[in-house]
């Protein structure tokens, strides 16, 4: 935890410190919206492999690492990106191809885990998937479990629900708690001890980010002290959640930023050509990623196209139909 | 007046929304139902995205649940945790009702959205539960959605992602599942219940021009169709205010 | 669960809608701040008796419904009033006198029981209360509990985390949901389909309404139908979780309303000396609540200083400072 | 400079804090302390208040952590859950330190705010816990605020609100409780520690004019007072902002 009052530093200071071989982690965001990009393109250039990734639905985020060959381990609830992927691509290849392996929960679980990790407890209890194969159906063996000790020890527990004045009660299912090494999120505005500020829907950010050792947060805005004071009960993370602020303009393109700018359409039909062949893939990583720094990238995979999504104050989006 | 069948099956699963329903849906032709429901049938119905998003304004059609325009105008933002407890919450589940599809279906309604082999040797993978599992385990009655073919309605699940009715009337008991199984399949050809007893799938209705006999040989198990009844053409206003207010831009329909 | 899309209704049959005797309910609020008191005053005027409350912290109105005679048991973390009250007067002398029934808990003991009727799972974990006398000294007796199946069949559980990689391993304990037929909060607005919006501090509110079969909102301004989908993020409460909203300018007086009124100094002085005394508290009843409405209630007991409370706009309560 | 018992007691107190720490505190003079080791010791240390307020303007003193006056220019707002979940996650738990009081303590710093008598036959009634007995069994080194009198230091709690040392040096962990146990007890007359192998209150420090027998006198057990040092008088510049600054109505320090 970093307790110091100005928190601002570089992506790469900020993924080199943070970020190491074999660590378990988090990106906030879902599907196309507010997935830490900037932060996800460092990763792969700095070459950080055998990651351990927990994530409800973060697509984008999620399939670029895996294709770059970052990601060992993927917990997950969903990987697709909405219209442009029903499943993510390089996800779908690693998976049969077997390099990676997979660990099914539903959507709320995986919720309910990060929130256990951030409410500092062991599981949280849920109704969700009694009879189903996410239960029956382990991706880390019993085995692998117990020689991996930052595991959780088992995948889910029945058990009775102890209060019930039934014999035998119902049952409930037991997700174990993550708490990732690093969380990193992407938001609209920070300021430099931390207090951080998403518009829009936050999805499992929050409890992602408070339930990590470390949290980075990479922001389009730095706000300046005692800003962000004005309306607290728009800003979700506290100064002491957060170690790093990293101010990065266009930090979650090509995903979407509410308020911000859209999600670039154009790249993701792109995208979605590069990722089914993996060479393709490789070339888009060494072009678009090992060879340039942020900024060159949104210059190389957007340029002049950045107008075109940049959000219309009103709607928080690109809008699609003003356009025509 | 023409229509799709894609038109006439997002009318289909509309036809089932009612005022007081809290309509959980995806994007795509699940969030077309829902939009048209609120246009047509149900004007006082909630739609409720996964992402967290309540009574978005929907000036245009995102392409994703977590699009920004659902954010947009919306009444209530909730994290996901909020989302789900919402249907795992009595007072608040009973009135949801959720719109779901899958890669494959078998006769009892139970859904694989996961992947296709064992588990460990994985033959195609899809995007996993999602909420989809979540929503199948807390709210009774989900409309399932899918188009008929063989690869999708399949006698037996390399996955089970979502519990139907599991496989008969008591499995989802024995299972403690506390909601009711699924009330409805939606496809393109027509619209399938599930036996009261035996709660097995069977063709309840078919969409003028379709022959049953044609469901059965696109379905990959038995499917009694002998109680089965033809469904009348929508209506012109029906479809004029689906094109027209609910995908003025063909992004989904086409 | 009231799907219309027109709520609003008196607060007489709100009341008398919705809370019934034997009733369980609770209340909004946090000691001095944002109590529903016009409608716990309500409560006192309709003589509805032998109600269940479960609260975390709430001062003023749960000290009231006791010395009305309302609360036939309570189930709490905190009664006190800060600097006006280190306990809660009416609830002190009626404890002593075994006139209500208390279970103590703790705060995040009870904001965990709301959670979980929120979310609708039977307990939540916590590591809180291991070792002390909150786990081993019940208020309600195990007989009790068995007889009345309203309450929570054991007061908390203690297990081993079934996760834990040592043996034995460590303790959680269990706290027991909170569904009760009935919590009553007030808002700063809320419009006719039930969305709700709080200003400020929001303490357990959202849990209790969301756990609750019934919720009725009060509050001080109604907003024009989509006026409040400007900002979804400073709505906490869906349409769908709300049964009944209730216009009542003043609503929470004598407590603050945060940004609209401040607490109110001279009446809780006022209030220490009556208190004290139930046939000093039996008259204030009687001439202040049974023959008065609302608004009446407010000009007898604040009158014209009702414009030394107001809120600054700046800074949502009354400057004492400024006023020097 | 002249200075009050309540006044020497505040900066104690105050000294306390060092600048990573998140200090929770209630009102009263536990809030003064906080303030006036912002003001004077620690000025990057964070002030967090119960109700859920982080880091609040605190342009005027609140009575209560409700109060609004903890809203207006905070950074965060947190419910209840999110506040004490802050100490019970190890990442932000262990850079908390609560400030609490009491109305008894034993010899091994365990708390009673709950009643005096048989659990079904209450003699005297308190508040209750509030967020004290999670503070103490989450937050390792708390530091406990009351004033020595016979009827608050005794041998036998009629009620365990709130966890201190339990028993000796073993019973926290017997009790399975991660935290470590209070660390200081600051009072109107001096400064208590804990006996690092018994884990019994001993008296470490005495203010200025105060007999250590006196103290002896007045605490309802034996307590060790030969290791005890004094104090040195509060600074001028000290009680100059305590007074200035903390608390300028003079609405807790009189």
């Amino acid at each position: 935890m970093n307790t110091g009052k100005n928190k601002v530093i570089s992506l790469s200071q900020a993924i080199g410190r943070y970020v190491t071989k074999n660590c378990h982690i988090s990106i906030g965001g879902f599907t196309i919206s507010r997935n830490p990009m900037a932060a996800v393109h460092e990763i792969i250039r700095q070459k950080i492999k055998n990651l351990h990734i927990y994530a409800h639905s973060n697509g984008q985020g999620l399939d670029e690492l895996i294709g770059a060959g970052c990601i060992s381990k993927a917990e997950i609830a969903y990987a697709g990106n909405g219209r442009f992927a029903p499943t993510c691509i390089c996800f779908k290849r690693h998976s049969i191809e077997n390099k990676i392996m997979v660990e099914d929960y539903t959507n709320f679980q995986m919720a309910l885990r990060f929130m256990a990790g951030a409410m500092g407890v062991p599981f949280l209890p849920t109704y969700s998937s009694l009879g189903t194969d996410i239960i029956k159906k382990w991706g880390f063996n019993p085995n692998l479990r117990k020689k991996d000790t930052k595991l959780a020890s088992q995948k889910a527990i029945i058990m009775e629900n102890p209060f019930a004045r039934t014999d035998p009660g119902e049952k409930v299912v037991l997700v174990p708690a993550i708490n990732p090494d690093v969380t990193i999120i992407h938001a609209q505005t920070a300021d430099a001890t931390g207090t951080t500020r998403m518009d829009g829907l936050t999805f499992c950010d929050v409890d992602q980010a408070k339930a990590a050792r470390h949290t980075i947060v990479t922001c389009e805005k730095i706000a300046a002290p005692g800003e962000l004071s004005q309306s607290p009960q728009n800003n979700q993370l506290p100064s002491f959640c957060v170690d790093a602020v990293v101010h990065l303009p266009f930090g979650a393109y090509p995903t979407a930023c509410y308020g911000q700018y859209d999600y670039d359409v154009q790249f993701f039909n792109w995208y979605k050509k590069i990722a089914a062949d993996q060479s393709k893939f490789d070339s888009f990583i060494k072009e678009y990623i090992m060879s340039t720094d942020h900024s060159q990238f949104i210059e190389k995979a957007c340029g002049p196209g950045i107008s075109q999504i940049l959000a219309d104050p009103e709607t928080g989006y690109s809008n699609r139909t003003k356009k025509k | 007046m023409n229509y799709s069948p894609r038109e006439i099956m997002v009318l289909a699963a509309a036809r089932q929304i009612k005022n007081k329903d809290i309509v959980l849906c995806g994007t795509g032709l699940s969030m077309l139902a829902a939009v048209a429901a609120k246009h047509i049938y149900a004007p006082e119905s909630t739609i409720f995205f996964e992402s967290g998003a309540i009574d978005s304004g929907l000036a245009e059609l995102p392409l994703a649940v977590a699009d920004s325009r659902v954010m947009y105008k919306a009444a209530n933002f909730c994290s996901l945790v909020e989302t789900f407890s919402f249907m795992q919450n009595k007072k608040t589940g009973t009135n949801i009702v959720g719109i779901i599809g899958a890669a494959q279906i078998d006769p009892y309604g139970n859904l694989n959205s996961t992947m296709i082999g064992s588990y460990d040797h994985t033959k195609v993978r899809f995007a996993g539960s999602g909420g989809a599992c979540d929503l199948s385990c807390f709210v009774g009655s989900n409309i399932i959605f899918m188009e008929v073919t063989k690869q999708k309605f399949v006698k037996k699940l390399s996955y089970l992602t979502s519990p139907g009715w599991i496989q008969d009337d008591t499995s989802r008991d024995q299972s403690k599942i506390a909601a009711k199984g699924p009330s409805i399949v939606v496809t393109d050809m027509g619209i399938m219940g599930f036996d009261k007893k035996s709660k097995k799938m069977f063709l309840k209705e078919y969409y003028p021009g379709i022959n049953p006999e044609d469901i059965q040989k696109k379905v990959g198990f038995d499917i009694d169709i002998s109680r089965a009844v033809p469904l009348s053409e929508p209506k012109n206003g029906e479809l004029k205010i689906l094109r027209e207010k609910t995908d003025p831009e063909k992004l989904i329909l086409d």
